[in-house]
């Protein structure tokens, strides 16, 4: 029992973990066409991952992060947003990556230690994935006062996890924003643990949501495994930030399926019953029951669709497969706009370095 | 042409840029109405509007971020930090973020920015305020680091700065903020990045410093010259990248060098010249390179600050120390 | 008008600024003594406060932050607290200081530039004078975990201004402290200004106070210039807290009537006629009015104890201006326990420097 | 006694001194149930409870804040921060505070704390896993910072680092958590901080090098070896404040010297060193001192990281120009 418990923030759930509908839709999400589009890009985000952890098992590729039951939340957002809307991602959002036109190979060079894994073809002015808990944020809000010093119809999205919260970097940017009344969205990715500790331990409060209050920011809670609701609140407060109504805080609710990363045994703080437990809530499944009751599509379109997102991602593995290691001097050469006079002996010995090991 | 001070050559630099670029904006704690607390920025909000001059909440950490999301778009944000003793919260981002950026994304996001902090002791400010800390950034890869020590260089640096591709620290000496005018032509030229000025040549010993310590070491130049000895003084202006060609050039000529820091001589930029010279130049270093620093200690209180900071007899008899060798 | 007004933060004030109580006294407010006492240590503190800035003027002190108008906070506090709890104050907290029994030769020395001036003699536990906004929150936190682990029934008390509300270690330390139900309150001295931006723009919140709700911490707004209001509050807060009740934060409202310091201009953002519209509501003539209309005090009293505050403050100005510099060598001689070998030489060079000078 | 790799000597001094001192905490991101990312806490909760070793919500500026708040009460907080690459937000709180409490009041309130993180790169990391900071913390008046290589001397020295009433940053080469066993006897016996360790005696040569490079300097003096060269080898240790006394006694004996670090060049420790023999062993230095270390770029994600990090290689062609110098 909080001390704040009549808050009052909203919730929203569209489609429960049966598939049932309990709100009507909007337009967009009325639209088969739509849905069976957040499908497909949970599907390919989630082909995506497992082939992700396999390479890392079979040593063809670095430390890995999963968004394994967090498809949604990305599916939605990137229905949501706008190509010139900005994103700052953490370490787990492939699936707003993806929807954004972020190649898969691309995402894979990054774990696989390669910097031009940041150098997205699309959505060239996203901030590339953040792995320093929360820096993003205030970024976010520079990214959206530039926005609104420019007059521009655009707006600013970004994603942190429920550890995030606890950092100082967040509630600046949040106040940050309310000041300026900037069109940012800052949405939790609450999958309810961070790293080992669970929700409970990050924080005292009922919700993520209501972190907002400090700032005077509107927030809400939704369902982050519900890729409708997700939809239809993120659309709702991306349009509003776009039309002058400033900043907006959206809790999704989710639930890490994964280890935290392939580098992490979840096992040594939380039981496999209670994950097991957990993916009656799975994303994917939902819309699954939801599409086929409904007639939308049938198995076979489904399987197709399976199929389709494994040659996807095969393809990409082969071209992540044949990228070949950057020279050593890469190392140097986007140090600086021109490479100050004072390293360029450094940048020689790297390269005689690079030399005497071919 | 107007007789300037450097706080004041830093306001018109400031000025002629905000001017001549709709993308350069400044943000900080207190730089609108109140004109900064040392008033680099009297007279900007009023001139270019709230939206360009920015005060900001009291977060140094969201101001830094801020300015790495701006310069992501491409937006010149030049950075007030209010005493660098309240930098400190800013070098996760400037470390994690602002040097790496065009890095990490092979150029894809840049990040031109700059951040401008008072620095050093000398004022009697309260405790906090004094400090001298530009080795930790001169440590960060991507990065320049630039001190002016003179109104003109002041002026012409921060222009060349702000219009750098990359993260500039621009660290002003507060001390001598107010110290020296000179005739100052607000044409809007830059003086060159990644260099060293050589303020007076000479042929007996290199005096290498920066900051607010260029003046007691040209003072130290004029007393050694009083004994006929030609002491060349460089002022390093940029401690990173270091100009050590400039450096090792005069040394090799006088064939000794003091070097004058106002920091803690521990791992203070001193010992990367220091070092540099042992490396490059140990055939014609003719004595040991001397240091004169402040100490490996807290910066004391007002009361004790003199003792702390270099003297002009300290930089004397370690030049005279350095003369002497034989 | 914010997102949040239906909040409803608790917003108390006992005795308006007409010198009128409009609720009931506990019995430490109801008794005379105490509120002469209030008084006596409002008196000294404005009466020191004063002197300062004259010797500061004078060149006999450094920069200095006065304490004009904000005095009740801190009188409040220090009789809230016991001896044995833990203060971490900002640098305008002299009223509660003193109220601890740190000596005003102390404070001068402080601010004259002497590190002695933090060697308290009494409060020793105390932290000194934290000038790096905000910073001092974690700290608090970290003293409230020592008085918990050691189940001590002792209560640590953190006060910043409306500034420091914006900087990400309050967030930090509030939510831990929530995690954690430590023994630790929190007070803003919300005096409306942080140096020359106004408390609208540092928060778009309606109060500070809500800030809390970001950890899920209880939270009041006071009548910072009415000091049996803020008695009764901190009196309250502090002793649940002692008794295992958790954290709480109050937000006192005052306003700074002086310059940020000595080195600031308030003129430059500030009207001078906004300024004195708030003499009405300082906190020293309200309860000068109260003490009088009930009898509590004569005018006789009154002036003896203005006497007795001057007289004081010269004793110890005397003290001050007699406190011989330290040696040279004394910023080598706390640096640690021992001084490492390796400094050995630094501390004989400055001893050399001194004795030059001498 | 038992085989004990450096990361469970680690475990073993923090299992140590809680058992031997209730003052002692433990706090940090997932050191209970979890043991920490690295395993270095493993088991210590549930031995010593929840309360003493302090899984903390995400936030590294309260870790550090708080064990300047603990410490002030006698608390020693041995704090962990994850990855170097996140300690950047401590910094404020180590200059600020940590540093200077004993400083600033005049001993009243001390700062008995360790703030341990796993640094250095080799481990094919992700971005931001790989940092190599250290001179940050050694230009920081009031601290000590130490670092073992080892298991012994991460054992002794972070028993000694705990024990000892002044803030102490104790940096763990994480590529090396796991490469070597040692017999450690838990007797809770501490080693000396502020002296440096000869690893190898030697005639002709000295090498110096800390953190997980020993081991690399160590293979490069063995090579030597093999071409009739007697290279000592020093493993600093404690970075701050710095032994220089058996660094230069070892230098006048062999006249040559090579510093090997994984962190960047500029501003490094090693330039306080180099800086240092330049000054006191000019008289006595055969050959210029040679810097082998990272480059001044940021760390290069896992595919080009040993193209960064210094090579038996590197540190034999070092050593060999310095011996060819004449
Ligand atoms: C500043 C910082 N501290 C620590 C870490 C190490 N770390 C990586 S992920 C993580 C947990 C993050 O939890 P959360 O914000 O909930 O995101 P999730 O991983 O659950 O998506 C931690 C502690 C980090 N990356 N950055
Ligand atoms: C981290 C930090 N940033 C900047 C400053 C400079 N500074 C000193 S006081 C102040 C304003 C503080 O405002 P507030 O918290 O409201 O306290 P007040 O002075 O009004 O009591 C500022 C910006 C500082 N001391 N610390
Ligand atoms: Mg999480
Ligand atoms: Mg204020």
């Amino acid at each position: 029992m909080g001390v704040y418990d009549n808050l009052n923030i909203p919730y929203s759930q569209y489609l429960d973990h049966h598939g049932q509908l309990h709100e009507t839709c909007s337009d967009y999400t009325s639209d088969a066409k739509n849905l069976i589009n957040f499908y497909k890009i949970m599907l390919r985000t989630r082909v995506f991952d497992q082939k992700a952890i396999n390479l890392q098992r079979t040593g063809k590729l670095g430390t890995y992060a999963s968004s394994l039951g967090q498809e949604a939340i990305g599916v939605a957002l990137g229905a949501a947003m706008h190509a010139n809307d900005v994103l700052a991602p953490t370490y787990r959002d492939y699936a707003v990556q993806l929807s954004r036109g972020i190649k898969m190979s691309d995402l894979l060079l990054y774990w696989g230690g390669d910097e031009r894994g940041m150098d997205y073809e699309f959505s060239r002015e996203d901030l590339p994935i953040c792995v320093p808990i929360a820096t993003h944020t205030c970024h976010a809000v520079g990214i959206a006062y530039a926005m609104k010093l420019r007059k521009q119809p655009r707006v600013m999205v970004c994603i942190i996890g429920d550890g995030a919260t606890s950092k100082g970097d967040f509630y600046e940017a949040l106040n940050a924003a309310g000041v300026w009344q900037l069109p940012v969205i800052f949405i939790i990715n609450n999958n309810q643990w961070a790293i080992s500790l669970p929700r409970d331990k990050q924080s005292a409060t009922k919700t993520l949501a209501q972190k907002a209050v400090a700032a005077e920011i509107y927030a809400e809670q939704v369902d982050g495994n519900d890729v409708i609701a997700c939809y239809e609140r993120m659309h709702e407060f991306i349009e509003r930030a776009r039309t002058g109504g400033g900043p907006c805080l959206l809790e999704a609710i989710s639930y890490r399926l994964s280890d935290h990363t392939t580098a992490d045994d979840a096992q040594r703080y939380r039981s496999p019953a209670d994950v097991e437990a957990q993916w009656q809530f799975d994303p994917i499944s939902r819309l699954k029951t939801y599409l086929l009751e409904n007639q939308f599509i049938d198995a076979e379109a489904l399987d197709a669709l399976q199929k389709q997102a494994e040659q996807e991602v095969e393809e990409q593995v082969k071209i992540y497969l044949n990228t070949a290691t950057q020279p050593p001097e890469a190392m140097f050469d986007y140090l600086y706009e021109t490479l100050p006079e004072a390293l360029q002996s450094q940048r020689d010995e790297v390269m005689r370095k690079g030399k005497k090991h071919e | 042409m107007s007789e300037t001070n450097l706080v004041e050559a830093v306001n018109k630099a400031l000025a002629w840029e905000l001017d001549h670029d709709k993308d350069v904006v400044l943000l900080g704690e207190d730089i609108g109405l109140n004109g900064g607390v040392f008033r680099a920025t009297d007279g900007l909000q009023s001139k270019f509007g709230e939206q360009r001059v920015i005060d900001t909440p009291l977060a140094e950490t969201l101001i830094v971020g801020m300015a790495v999301g701006l310069a992501s778009q491409g937006i010149r944000a030049v950075v007030e930090i209010q005493f660098m003793g309240f930098i400190y919260s800013t070098i996760d981002n400037m470390i994690s973020h602002a040097t790496r950026m065009r890095n990490r994304t092979r150029g894809r996001l840049t990040c031109p920015m700059v951040l401008r902090a008072p620095y050093g002791g000398g004022i009697h400010a309260p405790e906090h305020h004094s400090e001298s800390t530009e080795a930790i950034f001169a440590h960060m890869p991507g990065i320049r680091v630039v001190i002016p020590s003179s109104p003109l260089r002041a002026y012409g640096l921060l222009l060349a700065s702000i219009r750098d591709p990359d993260p500039v620290v621009f660290l002003e000496p507060k001390r001598i903020y107010r110290l020296q005018k000179e005739s100052i032509e607000e044409a809007g030229v830059a003086l060159p990045l990644d260099v060293c000025f050589t303020l007076r040549e000479g042929d007996d010993i290199t005096l290498v410093s920066w900051g607010a310590m260029v003046h007691e070491t040209l003072q130290a130049a004029e007393k050694l010259a009083e004994q006929n000895i030609s002491a060349e003084v460089i002022d390093v202006a940029t401690i990173k990248p270091l100009d050590m060609k400039t450096i090792l050039a005069s040394v090799e000529k006088t064939g000794r060098c003091v070097i004058v820091h106002e920091a803690a001589r521990t791992c203070g930029v001193g010992s990367e010249i220091a070092a540099q010279l042992a490396e490059f130049g140990l055939t014609f270093l003719l004595a040991p390179v001397q240091r004169v620093s402040g100490y490996d200690t807290i910066m004391p209180l007002y009361r004790l600050e003199n003792y702390y900071m270099p003297s002009v007899e300290q930089i004397l008899s370690a030049a005279n120390a350095a003369l002497e060798y034989a």
